[in-house]
């Protein structure tokens, strides 16, 4: 071991500096412990960096290793930059999700456009080419001006970068609901493929290889990024700005090819992303990984500003950069293809035998630990888990003797104020400004259930989409966090795609609120049971915690990021229909069964502003069931659309298989007097889980009835679509229907976003402020 | 009441010192290569001119103030600066 | 026929062209560097799509200065052709290849949809596989596509019959709400003085393979080989 | 040989008059109902900030001055004026 000694003008440790950095009295012992010594400075910035939730789950990693993560498709599960499944045919996909949501609280266009990179970053470094971009957001309510200029910053960040780097964005969700109020969720998800040969895991090896910063300088920007995340937002967080990074998309391109260029070249042995907590992590991470020891020499990192303490360097959160462990006597070759792409590349370091983890400036030894203990030894906690008392009383109001509103007189109201739900109106103000069909692999863009991507080389596709209903997570978080993940399943498989493996960000509250940390618990539990039961084994994702405001925690958020895989392109499916006088058949849960309470549904919160009652119970066997009846009927060639009932219920499905597509919408007749007893609105907007309507051809009727009994799952026939019709009608028993005009419910659905938003005053700053050109 | 004339106000925002600036980096690597390596560094940032009516001088520049502080300029990204106001 | 694929720092349809080319074309084609300074015996360039240096100052502004826009500029002079689609077409005009500029889009945002084009001139080089007035659904993705030029270029547009695709409806019309990007006289794509130079915002290389969608992209690439067939 | 210094130099770069100003009209509209009601007119163009080398202030001007006719400004749709040029 060296010597190592405090540098001159480093401020001295005290408890409040250790403090500030988010060390608790007994992290810092423990630190003490660690190294035999007092921490210098930079040591303590390493270790609080490291020792945030960000980076070391210490808060999360017990319940987490309770995930099914094993399958025969599983080439590569969580603990790399992605994980990696195999699709057939030789490729494999690689695909994570992350958050960026405090950057983007702070700085709504810069953090998502940042959030964005870096994903990309995790996906290209497993050798994977990025094909495709999801995102899932939820902001507070538009109504108010800070969370416009929120929405359409993010929303202006996400597009400006994904379409420079020229990787479509096909799928994401964006619920607004108060509980996001100050704390927005920004989840940036990717996915790429890659021949199955070409996977490369970050793993330092080989004493003697030199250690490569790539890419963009190291500037001061987002120093302590990891740990901004891991703390509750604050007024204090204001006075956090410059910690802002601003992203370079462009950098990011030739980042990405250099990349695939030098991992194909077999010069390098690992690449990292210098992602949270930069330097420090990424070469923490591939030393831990390598179970080898590496030291760094800040004096050689490449600096954007003069004066960077090692400090600063080794914290900053620069965006596109990344690290190399390359082949020794391979440098050159390495540095030649950097140079084709104007990208710089400093050796700044090496993997060394001696299990150490050591940063000199020069010749000085500015920090050091001990082994690959760094990454390892970090705290662990299991906090008290208490499910809060008030949420209890609201799962047990008895929702359905709330009254209805007088305008609920009139059904067509009700459905149009659904449809003009931002929750569940139309995205299209959002992903029109998204490049969605660049690489041309691009068979469903967004729109439909689920996007679906081609694999070229092959007759396959995949299907993606992120989900998750963070209001029955709130109020039944085991039984919500399933029902994201057999959301997430029943998207893909609404396109023609069999569920094959999740991704997942977990966004929470502070955990160490016993509250908070029993939703944690509840909903990792629940994410599992789904997952088992479907076979989607979790093959990575992201854990943010501390998503607090000043008036509490957001609604508990498990994004679930699904991959599906479809066999055969002719499998691929619309979720719109098209097909005149095809038969309206529901597949899956019974209608009017007690499934169908209002509990937690988009219809209580819209019409009653009430969020309470027991959310529609998921039973992952039957959604596995339904799920594997709608994927026989598909590949029999008997389904014409699929569309599966989430947000809004059975009557908000129905519209938008009608209106979803504005330029071609087509009426129906449905016909619910068989449950002319259970109240309208009950039928139309409980959100019970397991639905999906499906168009048929009559011809087909008798076949779906046998696949269906085969799978144990009840077929309804419920109407026909009648492309010659203006109306939406259904029928509810003698004389009740609700006749309502297609182009009502199409303005309803597809206007409600555009007329907030356009011509806002926030809409303008964030164009105006945002203008890379000012032609 | 005072009578009111037209100010034109000139403003110039920038990006914040210390921020990446990608924009800047990249123009000065392509004034390099067509041969203006004296070049140090470039950084773009937008000039913008108002024209408004108010009572004087000081009242129009003090709303120009007040319209970057809340819709032109980024506060966490950019700094602003009024550079000329004249009436017309 | 050949075609060249230029890759500048930033391109990212040059593969999406390639594809279209060589998978839905059955053509030959090869990408060219930005730095080389040759065309490699190719018949069409193409420029394709993408944000070349990040379009960070002026889309177009510092691509046109790579070494091989030099060899480009020279092919065009001696009547070869060269389809500019999108980024490509920023560039075009930077570098004098076609009049005009194209400055952000008059809503001020980045626009990804599919529009309708109208085929106004069926006699260029790149058009002579569809009929006059056809009316095409392409892809647009562009945050500065707005076409602008001086009363006096726009009108030697019109009375030379440059102007090839105008955005439209479903059913033909010039109307103001199919004009997506606010473009002069809803301009989508003009050719050069001697017809060989094609700079259009709307991506056909993005609509030649059915499974994504109306293939009205392909003639247009059918027309250059149809073209050399003769 | 002349001693070189650094200069640095900062140019208007402007949208010629006459062209549809979205981003004008977008702005005057969200300062009128943010409240300010007297705004009559926005421009909006780039304002760019050069460090260069040069031996005297005349051929760091100069210089701009070629740098923003080869590359800064586009001739076809923008007007371009040196606002300053001082020694650092
Ligand atoms: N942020 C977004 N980015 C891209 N596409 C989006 C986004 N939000 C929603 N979409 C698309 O809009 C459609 C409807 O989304 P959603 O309401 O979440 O569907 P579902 O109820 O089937 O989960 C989907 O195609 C989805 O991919
Ligand atoms: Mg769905």
């Amino acid at each position: 071991m060296s010597n190592v000694a405090p540098r001159p003008g480093d401020p001295r440790i005290t408890p409040a500096l250790v403090a500030e950095h988010g060390l608790t009295e007994d992290e810092f012992q423990r630190l003490v412990r660690m190294l035999g010594r007092e921490p210098t400075f930079t040591e303590l910035g390493i270790i609080s960096a490291l020792w945030s939730e960000h980076c070391s789950y210490k808060h999360s990693r017990p319940l987490l290793r309770t995930l099914p993560t094993e399958g025969p498709q599983v080439l590569q599960g969580p603990g790399e930059n992605a994980g990696v499944v195999s699709v057939g045919d030789g490729l494999a996909v690689a695909f994570k999700i992350e958050s960026h949501n405090h950057p983007s609280a702070v700085e709504p266009y810069q953090g998502a456009a940042t959030g964005v990179g870096g994903i990309l970053r995790d996906v290209f470094t497993m050798g994977a080419r990025p094909i495709a971009m999801l995102n899932s957001l939820r902001f507070g309510s538009l109504d108010s001006a800070r969370v416009r200029y929120l929405f359409a910053g993010v929303v202006k960040g996400i597009g400006d970068y994904g379409n420079c780097v020229g990787i479509p964005t096909v799928a994401g969700e964006i619920v607004f609901d108060d509980a996001y109020e100050t704390n927005p969720l920004v989840n940036a998800m990717c996915v790429g493929v890659m021949k199955e040969s070409e996977l490369i895991t970050a793993k330092a090896e080989g004493i003697g290889n030199p250690i490569i910063a790539v890419g963009a300088r190291t500037g001061r920007d987002g120093i302590h990024g990891a740990s901004f995340a891991s703390e509750d937002l604050s007024e204090a967080s204001d006075a956090k700005r410059p910690r802002v990074q601003v992203g370079d998309p462009f950098t990011e391109k030739l980042l990405l090819e250099a990349s695939l260029e030098l991992i194909r070249s077999g010069h390098i042995v690992a690449i990292q992303d210098m992602g949270a907590a930069g330097l420090t992590s990424s070469s923490a991470e591939m030393a831990e990984r390598g179970e080898v020891g590496v030291t760094i020499d800040v004096s050689r990192v490449p600096v954007r500003e003069s004066g960077m303490t090692p400090y600063e360097i080794l914290l900053s959160e620069s965006q596109e950069r990344m690290l190399v462990v390359a082949k020794r006597g391979h440098e050159n070759a390495v540095a030649e293809i950097l140079q084709r792409w104007d990208l710089t590349a400093a050796v700044i370091g090496e993997v060394i035998a001696e299990p150490v983890y050591r940063v000199t400036e020069g010749d000085t030894v500015v920090a050091e630990f001990p082994g690959s203990r760094l990454v390892t030894d970090c705290p662990r906690y299991s906090p008290e888990a208490r499910e809060s008392d008030a949420i209890v009383r609201l799962r047990e109001t008895d929702v359905a003797s709330i009254p209805e509103l007088p305008e609920e007189a009139d059904p067509l109201w009700t459905l149009e104020r659904m449809l003009s739900s931002p929750t569940i109106a139309s995205k299209a103000w959002a992903y029109r400004q998204y490049d969605s069909t660049v690489r041309t692999n691009t068979v469903i863009g967004p729109g439909g259930d689920a996007a679906v991507l081609r694999l070229r080389g092959s007759n396959r596709a995949i299907a993606v989409k992120t989900d998750c209903n963070g209001r029955y997570v709130y109020l039944s978080p085991r039984n919500g966090a399933r029902a994201a993940v057999c959301e997430a399943a029943r998207n893909v498989a609404c396109a023609g795609a069999r569920p094959l493996a999740i991704t997942n960000c977990l966004n929470f509250g502070n955990p160490r609120r016993p509250e908070n940390f029993f939703q944690l618990s509840e909903a990792i539990a629940g994410m599992g049971e789904a997952c088992r039961a479907l076979g989607t084994p979790v093959t990575g994702g992201n854990v943010s915690l501390y998503n607090e405001s000043p008036s509490g925690a957001v609604y508990p958020t498990p994004v679930i990021g699904m991959l599906g895989l479809i066999d055969d392109l002719s499998h691929v499916t619309p979720a719109t229909w098209s097909e005149d006088d095809a038969v309206i058949v529901l597949l899956g849960e019974i209608l009017g069964e007690p499934a169908d309470g209002l509990g937690g549904s988009e219809y209580l919160a819209r019409i009653h502003g009430t969020v309470a009652g027991a959310p529609p119970k998921c039973d992952p066997e039957l959604e596995r069931d339904t799920i594997a009846c709608l994927l026989e009927c598909i590949r029999a060639g008997h389904v014409r659309s699929a569309h599966d009932c989430s947000d809004g219920g059975l009557g908000v499905a129905l519209a938008e298989c009608a209106i979803a597509n504005r330029s071609a919408v087509v009426g129906a007749e449905v016909d619910l007097s068989a449950w002319a007893d259970v109240p309208l609105r009950e039928l139309l907007y409980n959100e019970a889980q397991a639905r999906i309507i499906v168009t048929v051809p009559e011809s087909s009727l008798a076949e779906i009835a046998r696949i269906a009994v085969k799978h144990m799952v009840p077929p309804m026939v419920i109407g026909r679509v009648r492309t010659g019709s203006g109306n939406l009608e259904i029928k509810h028993g003698k004389n009740r229907a609700l006749v309502a005009p297609l182009d009502r419910l199409a303005a309803a659905y597809h206007d409600a976003i555009p007329a907030i938003m356009e011509g806002s005053v926030e809409s303008a700053a964030v164009l105006e402020q945002a203008a890379v050109t000012t032609v | 009441m005072k009578q009111h004339r037209v100010y034109r106000i000139a403003v110039q925002i920038i990006p914040r010192a210390g921020l990446l600036d990608p924009q800047g980096n990249t123009i000065t690597g392509a004034l390099h290569s067509l041969g203006f390596k004296h070049v140090k560094s470039v950084h773009v940032g937008r000039h913008i001119v108002i024209e408004t009516e108010a009572p004087d001088a000081l009242q129009a520049e003090t709303a120009v103030q007040e319209m970057c502080e809340k819709l032109l300029a980024n506060p966490v990204t950019e700094d602003f600066e009024i550079t000329s106001a004249v009436p017309l | 026929m050949k075609f060249g694929i230029v890759t500048f720092p930033g391109s990212n349809c040059d593969y999406d062209a390639y594809r279209a080319v060589v998978d839905q074309l059955g053509a030959e084609a090869t990408y060219l560097w930005h730095k080389s300074h040759e065309l490699e015996g190719v018949d069409v360039v193409i420029l394709p799509g993408g944000f070349s240096y990040g379009d960070y100052l002026r889309a177009g502004a510092i691509a046109r200065f790579s070494p091989i826009m030099r060899e480009v500029v020279a092919h065009a002079r001696r009547g070869g052709p060269v389809l500019a689609i999108c980024n490509g077409f920023q560039i075009a005009c930077e570098a004098g290849l076609l009049p005009g500029a194209l400055v952000r889009n008059a809503g001020m945002r980045f626009i990804s949809d599919a529009v309708h084009l109208r085929v106004e001139n069926e006699s260029t080089m790149f058009t002579s596989q569809y009929e006059k007035g056809a009316v095409l659904r392409i892809p647009i993705a562009h945050g500065e596509g707005r076409y602008v030029a001086d009363a006096a270029t726009i009108a030697r547009l019109q009375d030379d019959d440059r102007v090839v695709f105008r955005y439209c409806d479903a059913a033909g019309n010039l109307t103001g709400e199919a004009n997506p990007n606010g473009s002069m006289r809803a301009i989508a794509g003009i050719v050069s003085d001697e017809g060989n130079v094609l700079g259009m915002m709307p991506h056909p290389e993005r609509a030649v393979d059915p499974l994504l969608g109306p293939p009205d992209g392909l003639l247009l690439f059918e027309s250059l080989l149809a073209r050399t067939a003769v």
